[in-house]
């Protein structure tokens, strides 16, 4: 039984240093804890960070092989033991008065440059989306794409993470922006909208248009001056 | 308790009973429902007309399932089930007449489940609830069966009716900015719910009823003035736009829902004030969602919100007593 | 690397910890308020959950409550019973021993016994029945249509045959029914036996007034409080005197019973031994007296 | 019948109100008979608001006609007096309508009594003088107010020379006289002020001369266009106003009718005194004169035995303290549907059962309903239709105020102004749910003094 | 401009469309027990938008300066032991929980007692909601959802400043207030209402939550819809080049050829 | 002073008389926000459970070194604490769990049923009592958070644990693994769970 109900008097007549000690000498069982918390908190972050930031971190890079190569040639890859290399890299663009940055992956197979994978994200229908974009190397083709992250309306706008409706975009040329249309595409920059969710398929297409519109620039830049590093 | 009193005087019974002892028996509760059913004929003829078939299933589904769930939720209040208030009757009616006619048979049924399962009887019967219960069922399904009532959901290109195998005039010019023509809209021969298509059937309801004065005059013009006033500024702001002020009044939902879902007298606020500013709020949320939200039409949103918001109106708009400083 | 963040994360805890209590403890001196040294100690004998769950907000006010005499000592659900028992101790409230009070309604009149009864159309409640003249003869009794049966959170009291009859059974003397009477028939009184003595009639009326609107009523006749002076007269009525009840039933007390004409003073009550024992850690409730009168509006209108 | 005002600030009407059926010709068209004296009378010790009155004589002590038997402490109170000559009885206690039980005082009558002709001569009959009324001062005036025991005769009972005494902080620049008489079926005053709209002018003066008041206006609703025309020419010479009012429910409110012809606004929980009004009841003002000019007590007065329930209806001069039984054995009995006696007008009177009941000061006309009358139907659950506010004279929202009542939630029913509601009964009239409005309005009131003690 | 545009998109956002209490589900239990009363509901309302913007402050300046990767104080603590580049990548986040929540009670305490000793009147009316506050998951949530915006985030920029931050945490109070008052005003409806016995209290507060809810989806999309409206007013210049094919080398880059984190081996 | 319950009965009071869900109201941040599946209804369960063990064990050893005025400072310190291991274990072992309760895991320190077991229970019990409430608690709060997510999964997208177990036509009701849903059924749920108990207390007839 704790000896809860007697009001805690300060030490009596005590001088107000002498108090003040006690604030602290009170509360030596919290620094006791504090320190002995902080310490094996400090542990687990050592033990276990370096698992969670690969976590992160293979979240995106298991996907790439699937987004620049396809998923059958990656499995085969897979299968043949095979290892892609993958070098991450920050591009910042400047656009008037804003700085974006974005996530590129580069991805090689045997030292040669097979694509690029881009992460962006922007607001969808309910909340942000965040995709990964495949291009090739020279950053022509859409070669894949995969929402990584999304909230919108189940049965409706998230059905922009089934296969089905993401296979649209491969193949498509980066040339011309991609439109949304309703229903039955007939131009190849045509994407079918996702019936009921028009917004959401509208917030993706968009998405892609303004990654590839910032960064196809400087991918191909990037793949000319990789080159001559290759073939020193 | 009556039963057990024992007559004591012969005739002439006299009995006793508190001021006052007149009433004016011009008008019951009874018979304000069945005003609102006589309101909702002009509609339910059109949407027959428009819809066939569609409309005539759909009505059929909600009124079964409504009457059915009425019985079964009395029961497990253990309270006498009747329909003689009609108040099941015309909930029924309006849910109805909100939903797409395409919408499969689930939808009305548990559409009718949710209204007079969680829209009423959970409150405490007729009278009681806070929310509209038609829009508690509506918003239910709406939701939940997104895509039979996304505005793709209404669309059904193999219809034999005709209506049917069109856009709504909302969504087709969201999407692809086609307008519909004003005298279609005020007609009715569009696609869109059962009981919205034509302005014309809901303003005779509508007036009939602001007429009978079981729908406060209050409300709907409210409703309207405000969507006037903030569709007048979009259309200021943005010139260009086909989709006038008029075709905000006339298109969608709008004019059904001010004169027959906002004006349920159960969930809006009690005194004239309170009733105008209801109105104003619904107009006001109204065309917040048609401009800005994901969903082309916001009627159903904007009464459930202005529904919540009721009893803070009613607080704040106590009228002031005759003296009262 | 790692001694550095280990160190540097117990580092960081530590500082803070010590920053906090030295902040917090000067800010507890130098902004101290006085208030009640007991509300102090009942907020430290309060879990601190502040989960809001006593209806007020946070323990704090709960235990200013609780010292104000507004809130009894075991609403907190978290600290359940031997937080209460700890406010208990705190507030000094002392276990007596004492008797368990109960109520009594104080008219024995069933539909049959009373006349001049009409039929009534209105809201069938006490209190708004009472503002009604002619439902009945009486101006005194219980009038049936139940406000201490809607009152009672114990299903304790029923309308039987029109009359509020007391469940003693269930009845744990909260004094609900007493509060809701608009009439105020029914008085909390101790019972200091198994059954207890009560005038079931509350007519103030002189005996020939009575007998035109009532089969059972007390007509005055002043026989028991010729026989014993337990009985008081009041106004044409007989009032048991409780504070002088007796522990044992006299032979002269059965007399006075068997006297009565109108056959209107009987034993009421069941509370056990059993009860006597449940009671005794218990808040006693309010005795409510009996104020014999007819509590009518006092509504002013003109016009 | 337009509305007259004279140039008065007022629309002739208020906000708000009903137009109940008026049912005024049953009794409207027959004049006022004196009822036999009767054999006994019984005189309930609180007739007036305020304090009850304490008796002045004994049992079996003989009392004469207009002897004062019972007089109350407090300031707001009125005296009693003996309608018949007699001996009185032993002490007896009654019910009253409105709900009351109280003692009072029976007399039983011996000798001979003052009948007939002779008694209306001696009440409302000979010559009432408009002019020379500067002899007599104020406060003579309100002392023989007082001493012959005047209240409100229009149903509140209000003590008449409270009103009437001079205020040196709010004081009076009007007397209202109210004649409309809105009350459905009652038509008491209209039968007074056509057959004796002379003391009503008087009175109405003295009233004048006692508070200093310079404007005197009787207000009438337009339905009574003789009774207008009759006071016309009753005030020819005098500086009263005739203010015609639009007939609507409840007109005849005091605060209703200081909107309609002033235009001024009873603030809330205050007295007509506060707008500088003083507001009685035409019988009142009769009354006024009689005790002042032949300084005679209130001893009778006229009560209307109207409705379909009733064999035949009349207008009876009686004496106060008679039983309603007597009235209606006068009238011919009750119909065999008749199903409901009410003391009072429909809207605002209390209905009773037991005939023994007796007439007070406030009585202004028995009205018995028929079964086809009274409403039969079940009272079904409110659906917030908003007709009660629409009609509430008050502005007030009964529909809450009776949810809070049957919820007993004190504070809500303050928050929407309980103590504003007057009972008028517009709100429950009108209600299509048949809820009992007033009464639970009236409930909510015992339950707010409760939760306020 | 833009700041601007994000500013009322992150406002609108947390107060109607991802509504703290109606979408997020925090701070359900003040919104179920104090929601009995407008005028409590109000106060306590108030209290935690206060609360909140002094937490969010708190754990913004916390997290920036002490607890990220690199964060200036712990840099320089370090920086005695250690050298610079090792000092720069001290990562104290785990410890973000722990902090956070001694922030919040601790500030709350002191908020209470000052207010409590030098403004009665206010303490009265709205600081005895404060103790309540503590235990808000609320205040918390705000804390992570702003640690999230700062250190979640891929690249340093996108991090959010001290204005989006409280922007996010007086909105997300605003949020609160509007759904408590709202609940508070239908709870006083509710009493006098014939509820079933079951549902009585919690029971039909979380169902008329759930309509509520249902309600406040209608505002799902306002934002995005918001977005492209301010953004199209805000001025051609940045508006969308429709239909046009891409331009390649139409901004200026930067490349930074640096990879993420050298953790990882690459491969 | 009133007897302290027994371990067992700390036990199986936690369960369901005294369902820290149902009964007292407790934790429903993550009862609302996590039940739209029962495979994250469960994560979410273990972990509470994990934490409450651990901070009623460790409060009810330190119990009799608690000062009154700082003893919900060391809850909060200790509960904080396990609620980050908690936190970072998942994020190292089940990443894309932790990925689905988001921040839900560490609101968990809020959660007012472990500061309400410590002080009702670990402050001042034994170690083995502690214990066993905290399971008994944890098992009624698991019990209460999977009632409630089978329910919005089955009805929302016609799974249970991500095995289909109504037929492919189900129509998904998709608003029950949204927030309306989660309120509705957990209001409903209540609901007959206080009818139920009416109805067996009645029963018995024990009022």
């Amino acid at each position: 039984m704790v000896k809860q109900n007697k009001i805690i008097e300060p030490e009596a007549t005590g001088m107000l240093k002498s108090k003040k000690r006690g604030y602290i000498l009170q509360a030596w069982l919290v620094l006791t804890l504090a320190l002995c918390f902080g310490a094996s908190l400090a542990g687990v972050q050592l033990t276990l960070g370096p698992t969670i930031e690969e976590n992160k971190i293979n979240e995106t890079r298991q996907k790439v092989p699937e987004l620049v190569l396809g998923a059958e040639k990656a499995q085969k890859i897979e299968e043949q033991g095979q290892a892609l290399f993958i070098e991450p890299h920050t591009i910042s663009i400047e656009k008037p008065g804003k700085k974006i940055s974005y996530s590129v992956y580069e991805a090689r197979l045997n030292e040669e440059l097979i694509g690029w994978v881009l992460k962006t994200a922007g607001q969808g229908y309910a909340d942000k989306i965040e995709l990964l974009l495949g291009l090739d190397p020279q950053a022509k083709t859409i070669t894949g794409l995969f929402i990584l992250e999304q909230k919108e309306t189940p049965g409706l706008g998230n059905k922009i993470i089934t296969e089905a409706w993401r296979k649209q975009f491969i193949n498509k040329d980066t040339g011309r922006q991609l439109i949304v249309v309703k229903k039955g595409t007939k131009a190849l920059n045509e994407i079918d909208a996702i019936t009921g969710a028009t917004i959401s398929s509208r917030a993706v297409t968009g998405l892609v248009n303004t990654a590839i519109g910032d960064l196809k620039g400087s991918l191909v830049a990037k793949a000319s001056h990789n080159q001559p590093t290759k073939d020193e | 308790m009556a039963e057990n009193i024992k007559k004591i005087k012969t005739a002439p019974v006299i009995h006793v009973a508190p001021s006052p002892h007149l009433s004016s028996m011009a008008l019951t509760t009874r018979r304000m429902m069945i005003d609102v059913v006589i309101a909702l004929i002009p509609v339910v003829l059109t949407a027959l007309y428009v819809f066939r078939w569609y409309a005539a299933k759909q009505l059929f589904i909600c009124i079964a399932s409504c009457f059915a769930a009425e019985m079964i939720f009395m029961k497990m209040r253990s309270k006498a089930f009747s329909l003689n208030d009609y108040s099941a009757t015309v909930t029924a009616i309006i849910l109805a007449l909100s939903l797409p006619g395409t919408a499969p048979w689930y939808v009305g049924v548990i559409a009718s489940f949710v209204a007079i399962g969680i829209g009423k009887v959970i409150f405490g019967g007729v009278g009681m609830n806070i929310f509209n219960p038609a829009m508690v069922g509506r918003a239910f399904v709406m939701i939940a069966f997104a895509s039979a009532m996304a505005a793709s959901g209404y669309e059904d290109s193999a219809s034999a009716v005709d209506a049917i195998t069109q856009a709504t005039p909302m969504d087709a010019f969201k999407q692809t900015g086609i307008t519909t023509s004003l005298s279609a809209l005020f007609w009715g021969p569009t696609n869109g719910s059962l009981g919205e298509t034509s302005a014309f059937a809901c303003i005779i309801g509508g007036l009939y009823l602001c007429m009978r004065r079981t729908a406060s005059w209050e409300i709907p013009t409210g409703v309207i003035a405000s969507v006037v006033v903030f569709a007048g500024i979009a259309n200021l702001v943005n010139p260009q736009s086909q989709w006038t002020v008029l075709h905000h009044l006339l298109g969608g939902s709008l004019l059904f829902g001010a004169f027959f879902i906002a004006t349920d007298p159960v969930s809006s606020p009690l005194t004239p004030k309170g009733k105008f500013i209801f109105g104003i709020g619904i107009g006001a949320f109204i065309m917040l969602l048609r401009l800005f939200s994901g969903y082309p039409e916001g009627v159903m949103f904007a009464v459930l919100l202005m529904n919540a918001l009721t009893p803070l109106i009613n607080r704040w708009t106590v009228p002031r007593a005759l003296g009262e400083q | 690397m790692s001694w550095v963040t280990i160190s540097l994360s117990a580092g960081t805890m530590v500082g803070m910890a010590v920053i906090l209590s030295y902040v917090l403890g000067w800010a507890n001196k130098t902004f101290h308020v006085e208030v009640d040294p007991r509300v102090e100690a009942i907020n430290n004998a309060l879990p601190g959950a502040n989960c809001g769950g006593c209806g007020y907000v946070g323990c704090s006010e709960y235990a200013e409550a609780v010292v104000a005499g507004e809130a009894p000592v075991n609403k907190c659900s978290v600290g359940g019973k031997s937080c209460a028992a700890a406010l208990a101790d705190v507030m000094g409230i002392e276990v007596k021993e004492s008797y368990p009070y109960r109520p009594i309604v104080h008219c024995g009149a069933h539909y049959d016994d009373r006349l001049g009864r009409n039929e009534y159309y209105g809201e069938k409640r006490c209190l708004a029945a009472n503002l009604v003249t002619d439902i009945q003869g009486c101006a005194y009794g219980c009038l049936g249509f139940g406000d201490c049966q809607v009152a009672c959170n114990y299903d304790a009291i029923h309308v039987i045959d029109g009359l509020a009859t007391v469940d003693y059974e269930k009845c744990i003397g909260c004094g609900a029914c007493a509060k809701v009477c608009p009439r105020n028939i029914i008085t909390i009184v101790p019972f200091k036996a198994e059954k207890i003595l009560a005038v079931t009639c509350s007519n103030q009326d002189a005996g020939k007034d009575v007998m035109s609107v009532c089969k059972v009523g007390c007509i005055g006749c002043k026989a028991c409080a010729r026989i014993s002076d337990l009985f008081k007269m009041d106004e044409n009525l007989s009032k048991v005197d409780y504070d002088a009840y007796p522990l044992e039933c006299s032979v002269e007390l059965m007399n006075a019973v068997e006297k009565c004409p109108r056959n209107g003073i009987v034993f009421v009550g069941k509370p056990s031994a059993k009860d006597l024992a449940a009671v005794a850690d218990e808040e006693l409730p309010e005795v409510v007296e009996p104020d014999f009168k007819t509590t009518v509006d006092d509504t002013k209108w003109r016009g | 019948m337009g509305l007259t005002i004279n140039g008065l600030k007022g629309r002739g009407s208020f906000a708000h109100g009903v137009h109940p059926p008026e049912r005024k010709s049953f009794a409207g068209d027959q004049a006022i008979e004196i009822l036999p004296s009767p054999q006994k009378v019984v005189i309930p010790l609180l007739q007036n608001v305020g304090a009850p009155c304490v008796p002045l004589v004994k049992p079996k002590q003989i009392v004469s006609f207009g002897e004062m038997v019972g007089k109350g402490k407090a300031f707001v109170s009125a005296p009693l007096h003996a309608p018949i000559s007699g001996s009185v009885q032993k002490q007896a206690v009654t019910n009253l309508p409105n709900g009351r039980h109280v003692k009072a005082i029976a007399i039983k009558a011996e000798g001979e009594q003052l009948e007939g002709q002779a008694l209306w001569d001696e009440i409302y009959g000979g010559q009432w003088p408009k002019d020379n009324l500067e002899q007599y001062s104020p406060k003579q005036i309100t002392d023989a107010i007082y001493d012959a025991g005047i209240v409100g005769l229009g149903g509140a009972a209000f003590p008449t020379h409270v009103k009437y005494i001079p205020n040196e902080k709010k004081p009076l620049d009007t007397i209202l006289i109210n004649g409309c008489e809105c009350e459905p079926y009652l038509t008491s005053d209209y039968r007074l002020m056509m057959e004796a709209p002379a003391p009503v002018i008087t009175g109405a003066l003295l009233a004048g001369r006692a508070t200093g008041a310079e404007n005197i206006i009787i207000g009438v609703e337009d339905n009574k266009p003789k009774a207008v025309e009759v006071l016309r020419e009753a005030a020819a010479g005098t500086d009263i106003k005739i203010a015609v009012l639009k007939t609507k429910y409840p007109q005849g409110s005091e605060k209703q009718l200081i909107t309609a012809v002033l235009k001024r606004e009873v603030p809330l929980g205050g007295l007509p005194l506060d707008v500088g009004v003083a507001v009685s009841n035409v019988g009142t003002a009769a009354a006024v004169a009689r005790a002042v000019l032949r300084g005679k007590p209130l001893t009778h007065r006229i009560v209307s035995v109207t409705g379909a329930g009733i064999a035949k209806p009349k207008n009876l001069l009686v004496p106060i303290g008679i039983s309603y039984g007597e009235l209606i054995e006068y009238c011919g009995g009750l119909k065999e549907d008749a199903a409901r006696m009410i003391s009072g007008g429909p809207m605002m009177g209390f209905a009773f059962a037991d005939v023994n009941l007796p007439v007070t000061k406030g009585t202004s006309g028995l009205t018995v309903l028929t079964q086809s009358e009274i409403r039969r139907a079940k009272e079904t659950s409110c659906v917030r239709c908003g007709r009660c506010v629409d009609v509430c004279p008050m502005n007030l929202v009964p529909t809450k105020l009776a949810l809070a009542s049957r919820h007993k939630n004190v504070e809500l029913a303050k928050r929407y102004k309980i103590a504003a509601c007057f009972e008028c009964g517009s709100c429950a009239y009108i209600c299509p749910a048949g809820i009992p409005l007033v009464q639970l309005i009236r409930t909510g009131k015992v339950l707010v003094n409760k939760a306020d003690k | 401009m833009s700041y601007l545009i994000d500013i009322i998109l992150i406002a609108v956002g947390a107060a109607l469309i991802n509504n703290f209490v109606l979408y997020y589900f925090v701070g359900i239990c003040p919104f179920i027990g104090v929601s009995r009363r407008v005028d409590m509901a109000f106060g306590m309302g108030c209290a935690v938008t206060f609360v909140i913007s002094i937490a969010a402050f708190l754990s913004w300046t916390i997290t920036t300066y002490v607890l990220m990767p690199g964060a200036p104080l712990s840099k320089w603590i370090a920086g005695f032991f250690v050298p610079a580049d090792v000092a720069a990548k001290i990562d104290l986040t785990i410890l973000s929980y722990i902090v956070y929540i001694f922030a919040i009670a601790s500030s709350v305490q002191f908020v209470e007692m000052y207010v409590r000793k030098f403004y009665p009147p206010l303490y009265k009316s709205f600081g005895v909601f404060l103790p309540l506050i503590t235990t808000n998951c609320a205040i918390l949530f705000a804390c992570l959802k702003i640690m999230g915006n700062i250190i979640g985030v891929d690249n340093p920029a996108d991090a959010w400043d001290l204005g989006r931050s409280l922007t996010l945490a007086v909105f997300g109070g605003v949020g609160f207030t509007i759904a408590i008052v709202i609940m508070a005003g239908i709870r006083e409806e509710l009493d006098l209402c014939d509820i079933p016995k079951p549902f009585q209290g919690a029971a039909i507060t979380l169902v008329v939550a759930g309509i509520l809810a249902m309600a406040f989806m209608g505002f799902t999309g306002v934002d995005s819809g918001l977005q492209k409206a301010l953004t199209s007013q805000a001025g051609a210049s940045t508006a969308e080049n429709k239909n046009a094919d891409i331009n390649v080398g139409m901004s200026k880059f930067i490349i930074e050829n640096q990879p993420i984190d050298e953790n990882i081996p690459k491969g | 002073m009133v007897d302290q319950p027994t371990p067992l009965e700390r036990f199986v009071q936690g369960i369901l008389p005294e369902n820290p869900v149902y009964r007292q109201l407790l934790g429903l941040c993550p009862t609302l926000a996590v039940t739209n599946g029962m495979k994250a209804a469960v994560t979410m369960s273990c972990a509470v459970a994990f934490v409450l063990l651990c901070a009623n064990v460790i409060t009810s050893l330190i119990r009799n070194l608690l000062k009154p005025h700082l003893r919900i400072v060391i809850f909060t310190l200790t509960i904080a604490t396990f609620v980050t291991i908690a936190d970072r274990f998942l994020a190292a072992y089940m990443y894309q769990m932790s990925k689905t309760l988001g921040p839900y895991i560490p609101l968990i320190i809020v959660n007012c049923i472990i500061i309400c077991r410590c002080e009702v229970c670990a402050s001042k019990q034994s170690v083995l009592t502690a214990a066993s409430d905290a399971l008994g608690q944890s098992i009624g709060f698991a019990l209460a958070l999977s009632s409630i997510a089978a329910v919005r999964e089955i009805l929302g997208t016609g799974m249970f644990f991500g095995w289909r177990v109504l037929p492919i036509s189900w129509p998904d009701w998709v608003i029950m693994v949204l927030p309306p849903g989660a309120f509705l059924t957990f209001g409903i749920l209540l609901g007959t769970v206080n009818w139920i108990g009416s109805y067996r207390s009645e029963k018995s007839g024990n009022r």
